[in-house]
């Protein structure tokens, strides 16, 4: 009987290499075997969540040799299907048959098709990999297979230079991230003994803890490394705007709800572990509340549509970190829930403009869109209001309101910063949407812009439900685990809320009223526009150390090792030689007189003796 | 007469062969004056053969070794004029300057 | 009586050995090669070495004096006058060769018993000693050794016998060594015929 | 059955010959390298998987006293070796192109190369061990030196035969004083290992047999200070000897540390394996600096191959400081060393198509490729990210397994050893390799393709060897217990 974990699992990787090994002539082929299959998954994952058996027997990648009791024989691929592991799959499936389904027009005319879709069902293979992952070896195996999808997605264009400067430079700084998570890996394997997370909760619950103090921090720093790598926190987030340069779906799958998500997924996974040291949990709900505020204000100043929301999500992820810092890994997980849907919403309805719009990303070119693409104004706005939580009404209104609860409760500042970030949040929002849409179209495509076609309408309308009804109570209790749904009764809910709305009114109408009816943008700051120089930063960095480094050590390794040692002996041998040369001079004579002394050498040595 | 004396003759005559071959040019005197050092090692063996007697007769062992040592130098001096003649041939002169094409 | 012979022979022997060393034409030092083996023949003679003097007359003075004729002959080398002695060559000759003599000299001088006459031959233990090694008491060599009558020993059969029962190895290996000797020279000398 | 073991030794070594007397070159190699794959399934199929002992075993002596014998036996480690070597020579010899002038001497030297790799490490007689590592030595120098490419090949091939001449006499040095000091037992390898565990030698002269021991096969495994033949002579020498040198005989240093120093010389090598932590770093972040600088494809696949050494040497550390109970460290070896051995020959086999075509391996010259011959884009895009470490391909199985030994007996009250230390910074490697090979991949491969170059499709005649060794690298990746199952312990 096939077992069904297994099977989701497989699917996307079957779907994969039929598509490269047989359907690499067809792109229609190719795209509708992708879709189909991406549609199976979520058929699956569907039915798993509501009941089908889902036991799955571990499949053993690697025997070690062991044979002490406590070491573990081997390293294996075991499923883990608990409620948080389906609930994700559900979201990684919608998303993934939408952008799918949204795809079939959006790519109907690349040329490349069977690779853009070979591409996004071995995504989805790694990221099933990573959301079902029995133990941190198979989830760190996964993380760099969905390192490598996301590489071959960016890239997708690859004859474009900057695709290709950004599909590098984002693989790049994912090893860099996936460096520290396995070096944390390694820590705990070497200190537990395991890595699966069922024996390491129990492991934990029994209490002596053989990881203690200094280690313990920086083991769960190094996990988090790895999540900050995949989910572009601070240090490691130059790659995320980047990688827009590839398609607009791609961008929505991969770059908004699911493989950004990884990071925190795997964050909610060993909650358990981060709540064992409150400094390792502090520096990371610092950083997650420093990437948002830094992504929030780069936002504002951003004028290709995608990297817009390309910083938003940046900004959103930094919630969810600073969430799981502050020890509040239900509401981090209940908020990448929602963001998962109304974030793909907003791409895909990004995407719906560039479409009509003859792939133009400037906003400053766009204008007067809500009257030409009404449904995708609607779908859009909707999307927005989750974004910036208008109360109530949207499901990001429900998971920021947790993540705002638990930071009041943990700590001020980053409360006040958070607060902050969501005023940030709706002023750069409303900027776009006020820019992009309403006023007059600023250039010939804006004006003869066409209402998206319907499977790229029907994708937006999915996904805009599920923006809406994610948020409530009967619906995401259906789906999230148990307690994971907020229950906002703490005491100073009401005063949260009020900053919260607050915020909310204050960036909507500062943004509306600075940008209605602009023709460029007023605010120009450049700092903002160059990333707070940070990229420029570590180019100058790379060159210094890495580029700068190899040249010193090539040219160390080509003269001093090869030509001092080898070619000093070289040199040594030749000069010894020529003085034995000399000895030969070719007249018979000169032999003999040596002759000649050699015998009178010999007579005086043996006559004295 | 006393060893020493045939030890002394042997020897001047090994100095004049010595002499002999690293004075003269000609390659041919040369191989001359190595007929005399030989000549000379010749000498001295028969005078020890002749000084130690053993079990009354003179030392034929060293005898035997004179036998020898001249059947070689005929043998050796057959060769090496025939390769001074080869030589002659190819440089056309037996002199020594000319002969140093086996320069180290 | 016999000093006087020495010093004839070894006085002919060193004048001939500078005869061949001082000459200018190679011819005339070839000559004074012969004198010279004489010499050294009429020495070894004196020394009881007959068959070896006799061989070295046959041998050197016969025929290997003869082929440095022949060969200056055939090369027509002798009338070279063209290169004087160069000075520093008999310099050099001259020091080496004033040492080496000095150091044999030395050396001969320093041998403890080498002062004293040449003991006279004892062919009483020679017998006893050859009967004593097990050879027949009738054979040739032991009927000379008694025999009153024959003044010295006989040199010659004890060569021979000497040559057949202990060196006969070493024998057929020179007579290899020779017949080689004999085809190199023809293959050498033979005349190039590209 | 030990005749099996005795044909794959001796075959490749008669074909060898057999060209030389003038048989037709490709058609008998071929051959020989197809049967060899069979002996080789056959050796696979008969292999008893529990007995640790040395199977196929024959043996024929030599010599009386110091006994000395031609005995052959393999077990776990030798035979995923042979799998090694019979692979990559299938694959070297499709790569000759049968038209060069040079192609007979080509041909008979790539099986005498892969005769001598098979010989020393089907051998368990240390004397023949060492005889037939150096057999293979005199092909590889006068390959590289008559039909080398490059301007310096002749200096290449001079330097590679030198380096590695003066590596394998300190090693005989080495080998020589352990059979000594061991009373002289005879060479047999399990003689001396028995001997060797019955009355360990005493640690004073265990430690500089062991320095030799380092030193003699780290010459011939590019341990850093003894590595700069390994560049110039792969850039310079023609694509068989490359492959099989790299993939192949330099595992044969490797092997040898953990046949004869580490389970002989325990002490010895503990008391080393400081400086070997040492020099493995040097080797993984010096070289990896180097091989960033790297201008031309060939000279960057040497370095990398320098560079991927160093996991093998923290293998081999960590089997000297935390003892023989340490299996991570075997089996992260053995995988690495066939997992490399495959890579490195594959990358040096494209390196070969992509000069055939396009005239240069100046990385800066190349560009586009990926969209001109797709099929070639998608063979180097796996072997670049096979050697780069990602996981689903072979590498990275036995970099894993590497990392985890450097971390085996971890105990956290101690903190964190030096051993632990090497492993992290060793584990940053992995971004290094990542760099410059990714790096190479976005010139070479993407962007628009340069019109002036020739750049037609591979055939399939020529894909079949590529598609082999990265077809070995998937399989091995996805299934590593295909090759562990051999490994007893």
């Amino acid at each position: 009987m096939v077992q069904l974990p297994w099977l989701l699992l497989l699917l996307p990787l079957a779907t994969a290499a039929l598509i490269h090994f047989a359907l690499g002539g067809s792109g229609r082929l190719a795209a509708w075997t992708g879709t189909a299959s991406a549609f199976g998954m979520l058929g699956l994952s569907v039915s798993l969540l509501v009941g089908a058996t889902a036991e799955a027997s571990p499949f053993v990648w690697l025997e070690t040799g062991m044979f002490h009791p406590d070491l573990e024989q081997a390293i294996t691929l075991s499923l883990k299907t608990d409620r948080l592991a389906l609930s994700m799959m559900l979201v990684v499936t919608i998303v993934g048959a939408l952008v799918h389904l949204f795809s079939l027009t959006y790519m109907a005319e690349d040329k490349a098709r069977p690779r853009y879709y070979a591409g996004l069902s071995l995504f989805l293979f790694s990221m099933t990999g990573i959301v079902l992952a029995g133990n941190l070896f198979m989830m760190f195996i996964f993380w760099e297979l969905v390192g490598l999808s996301s590489y071959l997605l960016i890239g997708h264009w690859f004859t474009k230079k900057s695709a290709a400067e950004a599909s590098k430079k984002a693989f790049l700084t994912n090893r860099i991230g996936d460096f520290g998570f396995l070096v944390g890996i390694l820590l705990i394997w070497g200190a537990f003994g395991t890595v699966d997370f069922n024996a390491l909760e129990r492991r934990v619950d029994l209490g002596n803890l053989p990881l203690t103090g200094g280690l313990l921090t920086a083991g769960i720093l190094c996990l988090f490394a790895g999540a900050v790598g995949k989910s572009a926190q601070f240090p490691l987030h130059v790659w995320l705007p980047d990688a827009m340069e590839g398609p607009t779906p791609v961008s929505a799958l991969i770059h908004a709800a699911t493989m950004v998500a990884a990071g925190v997924y795997m964050l909610v996974r060993i909650s358990f572990l981060i709540a064992l040291d409150p400094t390792a949990a502090m520096t990371i709900a610092w950083i997650g509340g420093g990437t948002a505020l830094l992504a929030a204000l780069l936002a504002t100043q951003q004028d290709d549509i995608k990297r817009v929301l390309a910083y938003s999500t940046l900004s959103q992820l930094g919630y969810m970190v600073m969430a799981v810092g502050l020890l509040a890994s239900q509401a981090a997980y209940f908020h990448l829930f929602t963001h998962a849907f109304f974030k793909a919403l907003l791409f895909l309805g990004a995407g719906a403009v560039i479409y009509c719009c003859h792939h133009e990303q400037n906003i400053w070119k766009m204008g007067g869109l809500a009257k030409r693409m009404p449904l995708t104004f609607a779908t859009f706005a909707i999307g927005t209001a989750c974004l910036i939580a208008v109360p109530y009404v949207t499901s990001g209104f429900y998971s920021k309101e947790a993540i705002l609860d638990s930071a009041y409760a943990a700590s001020r500042p980053l409360f006040w910063i958070a607060a902050f970030v969501a005023l940030l949040t709706a002023f750069y929002m409303t900027r776009l949407v006020v820019v992009a849409f309403l006023g007059k179209a600023r250039s010939q495509y804006a004006r003869d812009a066409v209402e998206a076609p319907t499977p790229m309408a029907f994708a937006l309308t999915c996904l805009t439900l599920l923006s809406i009804v994610g948020g409530f109570r009967f619906f995401a209790e259906a789906i999230l685990p148990r307690g994971f749904y907020p229950t906002f009764d703490s005491p100073h809910h009401n005063f949260v809320m009020a900053v919260s709305i607050i915020c909310l009114l204050a960036g909507v109408v500062a943004s509306f009223l600075l940008y209605r009816g602009r023709e460029k943008d007023p605010l120009h700051i450049t700092p903002l526009r160059r990333g707070l120089y940070i990229d420029d930063l570590y180019t100058g960095l790379i060159r210094l150390f890495q580029d700068g480094a190899a040249a010193v050590a090539a040219a160390f390794d080509r003269h001093i090792l090869n030509g001092f040692f080898l070619g000093g002996t070289a040199a040594l041998t030749q000069a010894v030689g020529s003085v034995f040369r000399r000895m030969q001079p070719g007249s018979l004579h000169f032999y003999l007189v040596l002759a000649a002394l050699g015998i009178m050498l010999l007579i005086w040595a043996t006559s004295t003796v | 007469m006393t060893l020493e004396h045939y030890l002394i003759a042997a020897g001047i005559l090994f100095c004049t062969g010595l002499f002999g071959m690293i004075v003269r040019r000609n390659i041919l005197v040369i191989f001359m004056c190595l007929e005399l050092i030989l000549a000379s090692a010749t000498l001295t063996l028969v005078a020890f053969s002749r000084f130690r007697l053993t079990s009354g007769l003179p030392d034929i062992d060293a005898q035997m070794l004179v036998f020898f040592v001249i059947t070689v130098a005929a043998a050796e001096v057959a060769v090496g004029l025939a390769i001074i003649v080869s030589l002659y041939r190819s440089t056309q002169s037996v002199h020594m300057e000319d002969l140093h094409t086996l320069k180290g | 009586m016999d000093s006087i012979l020495f010093y004839l022979f070894a006085l002919v022997m060193i004048a001939f050995g500078f005869g061949v060393v001082m000459n200018r034409n190679p011819v005339t030092s070839a000559m004074c090669l012969v004198g010279c083996f004489l010499g050294v023949a009429a020495l070894f003679i004196m020394l009881d070495a007959f068959f070896i003097g006799v061989v070295q007359i046959a041998v050197y003075a016969g025929a290997v004096i003869v082929l440095f004729v022949f060969i200056l002959m055939l090369l027509d080398i002798a009338g070279e006058k063209r290169r004087e002695f160069p000075i520093h060559a008999i310099a050099i000759g001259l020091i080496v060769a004033v040492i080496v003599g000095g150091q044999i000299a030395m050396v001969a001088g320093s041998l403890d018993d080498v002062g004293g006459k040449f003991p006279p031959i004892d062919k009483a233990a020679a017998v006893e000693a050859r009967v004593e090694r097990g050879n027949n008491p009738d054979s040739t060599i032991n009927t000379i050794l008694t025999d009153p009558k024959k003044p010295s020993y006989p040199d010659v059969h004890i060569i021979g016998e000497a040559l057949f029962t202990r060196y006969p190895l070493h024998l057929q290996i020179v007579a290899v060594l020779l017949t080689v000797g004999a085809v190199g020279v023809v293959v050498l000398s033979k005349k190039r015929l590209e | 059955m030990p005749i099996v073991l005795i044909l794959l030794v001796f075959l490749p070594l008669a074909a060898a010959a057999l060209i030389g007397l003038r048989a037709p070159a490709r058609a008998t190699s071929l051959g020989t390298a197809i049967v060899m794959v069979f002996l080789v399934a056959a050796l696979n199929h008969y292999f008893d998987r529990e007995s640790p002992s040395m199977q196929f075993a024959s043996s024929l002596t030599v010599m009386e006293n110091p006994g000395i014998a031609l005995a052959f036996g393999i077990d776990g480690m030798s035979l995923v070796m042979l799998l090694l070597s019979v692979l990559v020579l299938f694959a070297a010899l499709w790569m000759i192109d049968p038209l060069a002038d040079n192609a007979r001497l080509q041909y008979a030297g790539s099986l005498l190369i892969a005769g001598g790799a098979i010989g020393a490490f089907a051998s368990t007689d240390l004397f023949f061990f060492f005889a037939f590592h150096e057999l293979a030595l005199i092909p590889t120098f006068l390959l590289i030196g008559m039909c080398g490419r490059g301007s310096n090949a002749r200096s290449a091939a001079w330097r590679i035969t030198l380096y590695l001449g003066l590596g394998s006499l300190i090693l005989l040095v080495g080998l020589l004083a352990l059979h000594h000091a061991l009373g002289q037992p005879g060479f047999s390898i399990t003689e001396l290992h028995a001997r060797a565990m019955a009355d360990p030698i005493a640690p004073e002269t265990q430690s500089w047999i062991a320095l030799l021991l380092i030193i003699g096969f780290g010459s011939l495994v590019s341990l850093v200070p003894l590595h700069s033949w390994a560049a110039p002579a792969y850039a310079a020498a023609p694509t068989p000897v490359a492959m099989l040198h790299a993939g192949v005989l330099k595992k044969f240093g490797l092997y040898g540390l953990l046949r004869v120093a580490v389970p002989m010389l325990p002490e010895g090598m503990r008391e080393w394996a400081g400086l070997l932590l040492v020099l493995l770093l040097l080797n993984i972040i010096y070289m990896g600096l180097v091989t960033i600088a790297c201008k031309r494809l060939d000279t960057m696949f040497g370095c990398s191959s320098v560079m991927h050494m160093g996991y093998l040497f923290l293998a081999v550390a960590a089997l000297s400081l935390t003892g023989p109970d340490n299996t991570l460290a075997y089996r992260g070896a053995i995988l690495l060393m066939f997992a490399h051995g495959v890579s490195i020959a594959l990358l040096f086999a494209l390196a070969d198509r992509i000069e055939s075509r396009t005239g240069t391996l100046e990385i800066a010259r190349l560009s586009g490729l990926g969209r001109a011959m797709p099929s070639l884009g998608f063979l180097f895009g796996i072997a670049a990210f096979a050697s780069i470490g990602l996981p689903g391909l072979a590498n990275f199985a036995g970099e894993l397994l590497v990392f985890l030994s450097g971390f085996h007996g971890f105990r956290p009250s101690e903190g964190l050893q030096p051993l632990q230390w090497a492993t992290i910074l060793a584990v940053w490697g992995v971004v290094i390799s990542a760099v410059y090979m990714l790096r190479a991949y976005r010139t070479a491969f993407m962007g628009d393709p340069d019109a002036s170059r020739r750049h037609d499709v591979l055939t399939t005649e020529e894909k079949l060897p590529l598609a082999a060794l990265a077809g070995a690298l998937v399989v091995v990746g996805f299934f590593p217990n295909l090759l562990l199952q051999y490994l007893p312990f």
